[in-house]
């Protein structure tokens, strides 16, 4: 090629396509990608810092605020590892309370990951739209069950915040019945675009020992070929009681990662099915104190979130507040490979494989 | 006041040696290559003019002219290319420094 | 001959025309002597207008403004800012002696000594036509040159790729 | 002056009948110069209403496609919202970037409005109805078409913004390759018609042999609306302005008006597009033939340029963009080859016409199976033969060897 000498080219924190305040230091060669920096920290909060002067339930908020789209999930992991730390047990209902929300959220940000995902491919934003029109059915069920329509802080240690409300299950009812005629026509829009494949199809390969190498989880992980998923690995909940599938890629490419999405929204509605079916009577409400002590110790409780695994590492030193309040997040983990799969694309594909990661800066910063 | 033959013949005139000067004087290759087509450019003004005003009816100079552009495009491509081919070994478009064959 | 409007935008032409042209010799930055390039060749293109050869004036927008102009653009693109200058050389002021010479060498030959013979016949005027059966007439056209012109332009083309190709 | 030129089917007359009158009872220049002013303030008259609606008609159709609303609050049915944001556009501040190459920057704009705007002075709006009815139209607006790059290197190089920038280079490499089968794809309409005068060509789409072109050039259509979208920066080719990449390609650094004029530019030129679309394969100003008697040309015309221009919304809303290196790999290995093979079928054609004893409508409509048949059989076999580049540009450890960003980052 011609002898030129590379470029930097900083994208973002400002930019219309990086997800938040994330900042690309990329060194390009006319559009080839040759080195790339993630820069990160715009956005953070210090959560962990702050869990450790608030008692455990207290916590619930900041999880809400990690991954503001998926706060349901955060808050599971979170009240996971509580449970785990402080021996609490769960009631029956409020365990399939737990999966049904868990799942919804599944749904919802997998449509605002694929919705933004196919707006970096350079749609002018008809497939993301449409993909928010399902979002807000589920939002709307969140503000009936939660009274929040983002940051819900349903789950609490020992259950849920309060049982759904009467009206929750007909609009639930019949919003598993219809999507799986949504999921088909997002397919029908996108998945045999020639442009979308010529776009994603063969871009940002993540190997499959790279990926296990680099702690991905999450779409990115199964993107990549490997069966993994935690719901099926470490059951929790009652997640061993239903029948679902794990979808994986064939070659981890960012088709692959978008495709894995597609196949997992069909596979919650499955396990919503199930769970809203199966769902026993009782009090889902929590049998703890509000502020409790918890044995010296620690506990790792994760759960498997639309990005990945969101682990957190609590230590206790008898106290109301935890000693140590570590958080394993999936963006941030799936977002060190991200040099890997944008290394020899261009620019127009460096943001697509950023789209197809799906982060979500909240929780990359905390 | 008309205008007649002379005045596209000044024009062409000054216009060619306008490129003439930039040929002889600039040390930038793009440059030079510029100040070529303009002297193409002036020549084909001279042929158009002679066309309009000796042989108004045979359109000779005006396929002359078309031949010339055909000719001024190849040599852009041409020599734009020999040109990034130098860029590329030398790093450099400076007739002053690229005059390898002195050596 | 020329009506008076004609002879206006002669004037005003062939004046711009000479200033751009005289502009991209002299200006040191060689991006604004591109544009100022395609400022010449469109001045150009009016001068055409006014001969009456309104094809080749499209031809010359087209091929000069639309093509040549760009392919330089693309080489000032291509050599970076640190050579981008456009100096003079050593040679400059024998050049410019070397070019006021022939301007006025120029002028005198072909203005005082030689005597046209003008025509008085008005000029073809919607030429695309009559351009094409000058040139594809079975007699006396230039079907061969112009077959020969498409060649050099393959030749060219595929001469170019050749000296840019990766090797 | 007859009263029956001022009748509004025809407004063409209304010209002739100035002219006319003008060079029997005034001055000599008045008979060029009142015509012409006529002519551009009718011109306008159509395109800055045009501005504002096409701005409103866009941002409603993709708020529909969008299940959105759309702009519905300024006016009846958001209707005054182009206004508004045309005001707001006036009084913004004009913000120049330090390190900008003055002139260029400024001057970056009007030469990509002027273009714009000039392209219109050949498109026949009626059978009369042309600013200028050039011999050479179409050359003329290819030519004049060819502008636009150089507007927007201007803009991109002088904004001393890396953005703009790669939207300099893209914009040149873009249009540049798409041309050439811009050009081609013309050609088969020039065959066919036999002149190079847009007024012609829509006579020649109603003159006994020939309906409206569409019908026996499918292919060249196809390609030129391809080429043209990718020349008026439409999606999914509108990689010169790509926002989810490059922000907003050469224009990212324009503020205020110098930004409106580049919105301006590029709205007018889509309008020229389809209105050169409508006019070489849509019949230009002709319409249903038992309804033109009762609505004038020029209103068949302006109706064929709305509908394009909501195909081109259509095609926004749509589909998603290709990447570089598969837009170029498109001109070259598909739209170039497949617009050569048309014009050698039409050229065939055309020969075959002058020498067939056939009825008119049996060998048009043998034309048009044929030429269907053919185009649909050459994208087929062309799309089996051709693959978008899916590779990456170069292989790691190469492009590694060109080097890596520095330990430190530079600031924040």
């Amino acid at each position: 090629m011609l002898k030129t000498e590379p470029y930097v080219l900083n994208m973002g924190p400002q930019h219309p396509s990086t997800h938040g305040v994330f900042r690309m230091e990329l060194l390009l060669d006319g559009e080839t990608v040759v080195d790339m920096r993630p820069i990160m920290g715009y956005l953070h909060r210090g959560i962990e810092k702050l869990s450790e002067e608030r008692s455990y339930t207290q916590c619930i908020p900041f999880t809400d605020r990690m991954d503001y789209l998926s706060s349901m999930t955060g808050n599971l992991s979170l009240c996971l590892a509580i449970e785990k730390l402080a021996g609490i047990e769960v009631s029956e209902r409020a365990k399939y309370l737990r999966v049904i929300m868990a799942e919804l959220q599944r749904i919802a940000s997998h449509l605002f990951g694929v919705g933004t995902f196919i707006d970096d491919c350079g749609a002018s934003g008809t497939p993301f739209l449409y993909m928010l029109r399902e979002r807000e059915k589920l939002i709307d069920l969140f503000e009936m069950a939660s009274g929040a329509r983002l940051t819900y802080s349903y789950i609490r240690p020992g259950g849920v915040m309060r049982d759904v409300p009467d009206e929750f299950w007909p609009a639930v009812r019949r919003f598993v019945a219809e999507m799986p005629r949504y999921i088909d026509e997002y397919e029908q829009l996108l998945t045999g675009n020639e442009i979308l494949r010529a776009r994603t199809i063969g871009v940002g390969i993540l190997p499959r020992e790279q990926a296990i190498n680099a702690s991905a989880s999450g779409p990115v992980l199964r993107g990549s070929g490997v069966k993994w998923d935690l719901r099926k690995a470490d059951p929790y909940c009652v997640y061993d009681r239903f029948d679902f599938d794990i979808p994986t890629g064939k070659q981890g490419d960012a088709f692959d990662r978008y495709f894995v999405r597609v196949q997992e929204m069909r596979q919650s509605v499955r396990i919503l099915e199930q769970a809203i079916r199966d769902i026993p009577s009782g009090d889902p409400l929590p049998k703890v104190a509000l502020f409790f002590h918890p044995p010296a110790g620690d506990a790792y409780g994760r759960s498997e979130t639309p990005r990945g695994e969101l682990g957190f590492y609590l230590v206790s030193d008898g106290s109301i507040a935890p000693y140590r309040f570590k958080i394993r997040s999936p963006s941030f983990i799936n977002i060190t490979a991200l040099c890997d799969m944008v290394v020899g694309w261009r620019i127009a594909d460096a943001v697509a494989i950023t789209g197809s990661i799906d982060i979500v800066m909240g929780e990359v910063d905390r | 006041m008309s205008v007649g033959l002379n005045h596209f013949l000044v024009l062409s005139a000054v216009l060619f040696s306008i490129g003439m000067y930039g040929v002889l004087a600039k040390r930038n290759v793009v440059v030079i290559l510029m100040c070529v087509e303009i002297m193409l450019n002036a020549v084909i003004i001279a042929l158009v003019a002679f066309s309009r005003f000796v042989t108004p009816t045979l359109l000779t100079g005006q396929v002359f002219a078309i031949f010339v552009i055909t000719i001024a495009a190849a040599e852009a491509a041409v020599g734009l290319a020999l040109l990034i081919s130098i860029y590329r070994n030398r790093e450099n478009v400076d007739v002053e420094e690229i005059d390898l064959l002195k050596m | 001959m020329i009506t008076d409007g004609a002879a206006f935008a002669f004037w005003v032409l062939a004046v711009g025309t000479c200033l751009a042209a005289l502009s991209v010799v002299l200006l040191r930055n060689i991006f604004h002597a591109a544009l100022l390039l395609v400022l010449t060749f469109t001045g150009v293109a009016g001068i055409y207008i006014v001969l009456s050869a309104d094809f080749l004036a499209g031809v010359q927008l087209l091929i000069y403004a639309g093509a040549i102009s760009i392919l330089i653009i693309f080489a000032v693109m291509l050599t970076r800012r640190p050579v981008m200058t456009g100096g003079f050389s050593r040679f400059s002021i024998s050049a410019a002696i070397v070019a006021v010479t022939l301007v006025i060498a120029l002028i005198w030959v072909t203005v005082g000594l030689t005597d046209w013979s003008i025509s008085s016949e008005s000029p073809i005027q919607p030429t695309t036509a009559p351009l094409a059966n000058a040139l594809f007439d079975r007699t006396n056209g230039w079907v061969l040159p112009f077959e020969v012109a498409s060649i050099v332009l393959l030749a060219a083309m595929i001469g170019a790729i050749a000296i840019v190709k990766d090797k | 002056m007859d009263w029956r030129d001022f009748y509004i089917y025809h407004l063409g007359k209304v010209n002739e009948s100035v002219r006319s009158w003008l060079s029997a009872h005034a001055a000599g220049w008045t008979a060029y110069v009142v015509p012409a002013i006529l002519g551009a303030i009718l011109l306008l008259v159509f395109l800055l209403p045009s501005q504002l609606m096409v701005v409103w008609i866009e941002r409603r159709l993709i708020a529909r496609f969008q299940i959105r609303r759309g702009p519905n609050r300024v006016g009846p049915w958001g209707l005054l919202q182009s206004i508004v944001d045309a005001i707001k556009l006036l009084s913004k501040e004009a913000i120049m970037p330090r390190y900008a190459d003055k002139w260029p920057y400024l001057a970056a704009p009007v030469v990509g409005f002027i273009p714009a705007i000039l392209v219109y002075a050949v498109i026949p709006f009626g059978p009369d109805l042309a600013f200028a009815d050039l011999n050479i139209g179409l050359l003329y607006l290819v030519a004049i078409g060819s502008y636009s790059v150089i507007s927007v290197f201007m803009a991109g190089w002088a904004s001393s913004n890396k953005y703009a920038l790669i939207s300099a280079m893209r914009s040149v490499a873009v249009l540049v390759s798409y041309e050439i089968p811009n050009v081609l794809a013309l050609v088969g309409v020039i065959l066919l018609a036999g002149s190079l005068s847009l007024t012609d060509i829509v006579r020649a789409q109603s003159s006994g042999s020939f309906t409206w072109f569409i019908t026996v050039q499918p292919l060249a259509f196809l390609i030129f609306f391809i080429t043209a979208s990718a020349e008026v920066n439409r999606t999914p080719v509108d990689l010169i302005e790509a926002e989810q990449e490059i922000v907003a390609g050469h224009h990212t650094e324009y503020s205020g008006m110098k930004f409106g004029l580049f919105y301006v530019a590029e709205y007018t030129s889509i309008l020229a597009a389809c209105a050169v679309m409508s006019t070489l394969f849509f019949g230009g100003w002709h319409g249903i033939p038992w309804l033109e008697r009762y609505i004038p040309p020029w209103i068949w015309f302006i109706a064929k340029i709305y509908i394009f221009f909501a195909v081109f919304i259509w095609t926004r809303a749509t589909l998603p963009r290709l990447r570089i290196d598969q837009l170029m790999a498109f001109a070259w290995k598909f739209l170039i080859p497949l617009s050569l093979l048309n014009i050698l079928v039409t050229a065939v054609e055309v020969l075959l016409i002058d020498n067939t004893t056939l009825a008119p409508a049996v060998w048009m409509t043998l034309l048009a199976v044929v030429n269907y048949a053919l185009a649909a059989l050459l994208i087929v076999a062309w799309s089996r033969a051709f693959r978008m580049p899916r590779r990456r540009s170069a292989d790691i450890p190469e492009v590694r060897r060109l080097g890596a960003l520095p330990a430190e980052t530079p600031s924040y």
